[in-house]
């Protein structure tokens, strides 16, 4: 059986084999038993050769894993569904709100040019102020914000075309 | 204790939790206030009777004054605490509390009043011979601020005249981002405490933030619990607290205590609270930078080298008890860390996380205490503070403290949504942190890019293909949040209720 | 702490876990050991490996010490820490450690053997000046017994000379019940130790249980850490501990802990250990019982009033390391006060209870520590001690500690079998322990037949009948193990194991 | 809506309507609104009158539930099933083990004739040694245990027969 998996942004692939004590797991050039000792809550109890380990799990959503083991907090995606969340994660011209919150205050008009790094928005959530920049110098081409008015993570605030120097 | 049976907590989260049970400890019947989000908050859940507030934004519910005073008139509680952040700070939501004959847990209202502006408490300080850093105050417009920023020099820092907490604040490295920077803190301290007053102050690099502990009774005596040290932060946002500071020695501590409680007994300071200082870590000058006129986030650590709870003299005060112990009475024991749990992302600008904490626990043991507002399942909303929770831990000495906060981070479990727990211990494993050697700009400058460890464990990555593959119903996704009891009659009822938020 | 770095753990339940998690704080690593039953437990998924000792019964597992010994060496631990119970105070297991090479955490077997025949130990204190109650060694028949018996009068306590933790005793209130009694102690005796010798001891009714904690390196100095009162007793095993006692002032537990520094110098004590009195509350003479060579179970209060780590002391003390401060630097600070959460049923002369803890939790807070080696769904069977988690809570005085222990039981959940959680709250709110003034007999003179409350809340009917309205799935029965995370794989894998118990 | 439990050996009856705001309960001549504020993970947090109330409950069977109100752990039975409990205990002469265990001493014999209170048998248990003693005076008429051997509760040990006297 073979597993792939996005952590980190990286891909890691295994595979598992049956054995008659439990599995054989390859992972890249490393070979391991393994042994699963006991599992329940969402808690794994496992052996990896002589070695005892524990991982904690719960599911965001059927692809999305959070783990935790040996005092690291992992997220795990299943690389097919991964490529989902780049997609959305729009143009890099397009910018975001990334999380939910209130608009303070927009800080230019469709029509402005602006330089890369500059404040384009400012959001406040969780009592901070979160400053939406230009990634890269531009022209302002739409505003999908307005001052006060309350946004979702990932709600499209203002879009900035690239202007070719 | 007389004067009051019943107390209303007007704060939500950890805080309303920690006073909700001191309040069972002494007798007293603890009413809670919540806005619509927070119906079925565990702080809610844990009191004898609750009032709605009103809608999320802290606006209508937990800062609407007349509202929080009508709760604890329509409830019977005689006495209200604040706690901390919303309206721990107000003098005039204390002047209305005593005007409507009930009990205000905290300082007199003019000694909020005398502390709350930053730039009168400053002249204040100065003239009662207390340190305070080089700045100015009394800047009215962009021009007096330039003039003022080019005496200071830079770097310099921007605060909220009527401020605390780092609302407001901002430091300038250059006379190029001045204005903005300016600009920026105005719209803060306006959003945030509807005054936007400033006041620039000397940054003062490679700083230490120091703050003395008081406790004051209303009978004339006035006494410090020691130091706090708070240097590691993050957007001016405590992150970890010790206590006491590696900095510290007996005479420097004697000497900042005296200057802390000259401050608090300038304003006639009444019940907890505490004195901050910036220390300079080559000459140990200290100057006073604000006192914060409530409760700390971080009065554990205190409690823990004190032997005293805070929360419980806080109540006997304000019922008019004594303190019954000298400054002589009072001495350190052991070492105490705080490491604050926020729902942030460290690796992504501190950034905020939002959503569902599937699993949080933390693990029991000796000299472990954990302050929390949340538990499995709670969901972190973005209308208030990020912070989790508290994880405090007690030894005999700073070494015993480092490793079992060590170990303490490494058992926590909080899945579901970004922590900064991995940066948590990042923090306490870096050589100048261990060294009792972190100014308040360690973050910036040892841990500016920090980002996970590269390397993912084999057996996390095993763990994961193991529970998919002994997990039959992993493809099921569902919202429910079933029982930890098999025979639960909940197994399915998901959010179930009824005539909730009256 | 050079000499070790992997250690054994040769014991199960709460006192495994926290010596787990000391081992994690101190860098060394833990290993278990578990009889089959326990394969699951949670002190076998705390540490980094774990060898199966064999079935259920202690004598084919954790009492098997060659299996201990050999489990050792098979994972390359370097020392054995033997807990409390079991083989703990067994002279030849720590001989046969050290004669394998590898460290015994605890004293020397000389000093083990010296007092744990209490026969010996008896005369042996006799003669080094540290008074022993009245009473008889050395009854070789019936005849001598009942001779014995009639000198000392009656009520008279017979014990094990071999014994300790009550098992092997009896008190005998008149002559006709002494032979049953012995019969009976010497088969407990016989049973427990293999060794069915017996010594009588007059009873002191209205008596104070008090025992000393000391600590000694190996660099020839001995401190105690002042005294713990164990009055409160069920079938001579100890339900509330508290520190200090409230009987013991400072001249009195100046000269307690002078006769237990002696006698722990008598027999060349090193490690941690303690000393127990019976103290007549009226004159406040005191007189030796015994001394157990181990760590003891309510160690946590001693800890809480000391600043003190004394199982962090246990290891380090092993590895040679000298105690870096004097008795004169050790004061007590608040109040500390353990109460014992046993599978039991107090209203049923204290028979234990079994079965599967369907729900158990604790409250958070400040001062309060709970050690614990069972969690939700953990199955509670008839092998071993019925002790379910000890709590522990601490505060600045004795009333603070109160009021704290008190609401600390309110909102502790053991739901699934029969335990003592409501008897310890009679205790803690009964006048007469409030005052201080528990005896040893004190559950049998003032709760002799305890009951729950007949009343039953209004609030408990109608939330069982709410539970039962808004539960589709009360019907179903089923023993599966559901877990707290709404995607969980194993929703319905229950007690999936695979390999396990190797 | 009847309900019936045993709790602590007594017998309570409740009634509940439903009400437009949640329940109005009655039992026995007190009159409660009840409103079901929060029900999650076994934890049941409502309204009684004006006063807020937090109950846990675990089911050990689907008619035997723990709950945990108000810091007092209770017992509660639905009625229907509460007297098959009462057949199993046996009669008074038919002595049970009280709980899993090992016999560790058989002190009479089949004809034996014994007096209240005499110690007829000791079990050990969790490193207690339990007696078991003669509810009466009698004779033993059978004997269903062996030094040694291990019972689980509720194995019929020894029987005893009252002789008139």
């Amino acid at each position: 059986m073979k597993f792939t998996y996005q952590i980190n942004g990286a891909e890691h692939t295994l595979t598992l084999e049956k054995h008659p004590e439990g599995y054989r797991a390859h992972l890249g050039t490393a070979i391991y038993d393994v042994k699963l000792l006991h599992a329940k809550d969402g808690q794994l109890h496992f052996q990896l050769d002589e070695t005892r380990h524990t991982a904690h799990l719960a599911h965001e959503t059927p692809a999305k894993r959070w783990l935790h083991n040996a005092g690291r907090t992992l997220v795990i995606e299943k690389a097919a569904t991964h490529r989902r969340g780049a997609d959305t994660a729009g143009g890099s011209g397009r910018l975001t709100a990334p999380m939910p919150g209130q608009v303070r205050a927009v800080l230019v008009a469709v029509g402005n040019e602006v330089t890369a790094g500059q404040p384009l928005l400012l959001m406040e959530a969780m009592k901070m102020e979160i400053r939406i920049a230009a990634p890269h110098a531009g022209c302002i081409t739409a505003l999908h914000a307005t001052e006060g008015g309350s946004v979702n993570k990932d709600d499209l605030l203002i879009e900035v075309e690239e202007i070719p120097t | 204790m007389p004067q009051f049976d019943r107390v209303l907590i007007a704060n939500r989260g950890e805080i309303a939790v920690r006073l909700i049970r001191a309040c069972r400890e002494l007798g007293l019947s603890p009413v809670a206030v919540y806005s619509e989000p927070d119906a079925d908050a565990l702080h809610v859940r844990l009191a004898d009777g609750a009032v709605c507030l009103g809608p999320a934004a802290a606006r209508e519910s937990y800062l609407d004054m007349n509202k929080v005073i009508d709760a604890a008139r329509q409830t019977g509680a005689q006495a209200i605490h604040p706690g901390y952040g919303f309206l721990s700070e107000n003098a005039e939501f204390a002047r209305r509390i005593i005007n409507a004959g009930l009990v205000f847990i905290g300082p007199p209202p003019e000694a909020i009043e005398a502390m709350g502006d930053k730039a009168a408490a400053r002249t204040r300080m100065q003239s009662s011979g207390v340190p305070v850093v080089p700045g100015a105050q009394d800047l009215a417009d962009d021009t007096k601020i330039q003039q003022a920023a080019a005496t200071i020099g830079y770097p310099l820092l921007i605060k909220a005249a009527a401020g605390g907490g780092g609302k407001g604040m901002r430091i300038v490295h250059s006379a190029a981002d001045l204005l903005e920077g300016a600009a920026a803190a105005r719209r803060e301290a306006l959003h945030a405490f509807g005054d936007d007053r400033l006041i620039l102050e000397k940054y003062l690099t490679d700083a230490r933030h120091i703050e003395i502990q008081i406790l004051a009774d209303q009978h004339g005596q006035t006494l410090h619990l020691f130091e706090r040290e708070c240097s590691v932060q993050r957007r001016h946002q405590k992150v970890i607290e010790e206590a006491p500071s590696p900095l510290v020695d007996e005479s420097l501590r004697a000497k900042m205590g005296a200057a802390a409680v000259a401050a608090a007994k300038t304003v006639g300071y009444t019940n907890a609270g505490t004195v901050e200082f910036i220390v300079d870590p080559v000459t140990r000058d200290f100057y006073f930078l604000e006192m914060n006129t409530r409760l700390q986030v971080e009065h554990p650590i205190t409690e823990a080298i004190s032997g005293l709870d805070l929360v419980h003299w806080q109540f006997r005060i304000a019922a008019g008890e004594a303190l019954p112990f000298q400054q002589a009475d009072l001495t350190p024991r052991g070492h105490a860390i705080e490491c604050r749990l926020y729902a942030e992302d460290p690796a992504n600008g501190f950034l905020p996380a939002t959503g569902t904490l599937l699993k949080f626990s933390t693990p029991p043991g000796p000299g472990i205490r954990v302050d929390s507002g949340v538990e499995s399942g709670s969901v972190i909303s973005p209308h208030y503070d990020p912070l989790l929770a508290k994880i405090i831990v007690h030894a005999a000495d700073r070494t015993a403290a480092l490793q079992r906060m060590q170990t303490t981070l490494q058992d926590t479990l909080a899945l579901g949504l970004t922590t900064n727990l991995d940066f948590l211990q990042a923090i306490l494993a870096h050589p100048v942190f261990v060294a009792g050697e972190a100014t308040t700009h360690f973050i910036d400058q040892h841990l500016p890019n920090w980002q996970p460890a590269p390397d993912i464990p084999a057996a996390a990555i095993i763990a994961a293909a193991l529970a998919e593959l002994h997990s039959p119903s992993a493809t099921t996704h569902t919202t429910a949040s079933p029982s930890q009891d098999p025979h639960s009659p909940w197994l399915r009822l998901t959010g179930f209720r009824m005539g909730g938020g009256e």
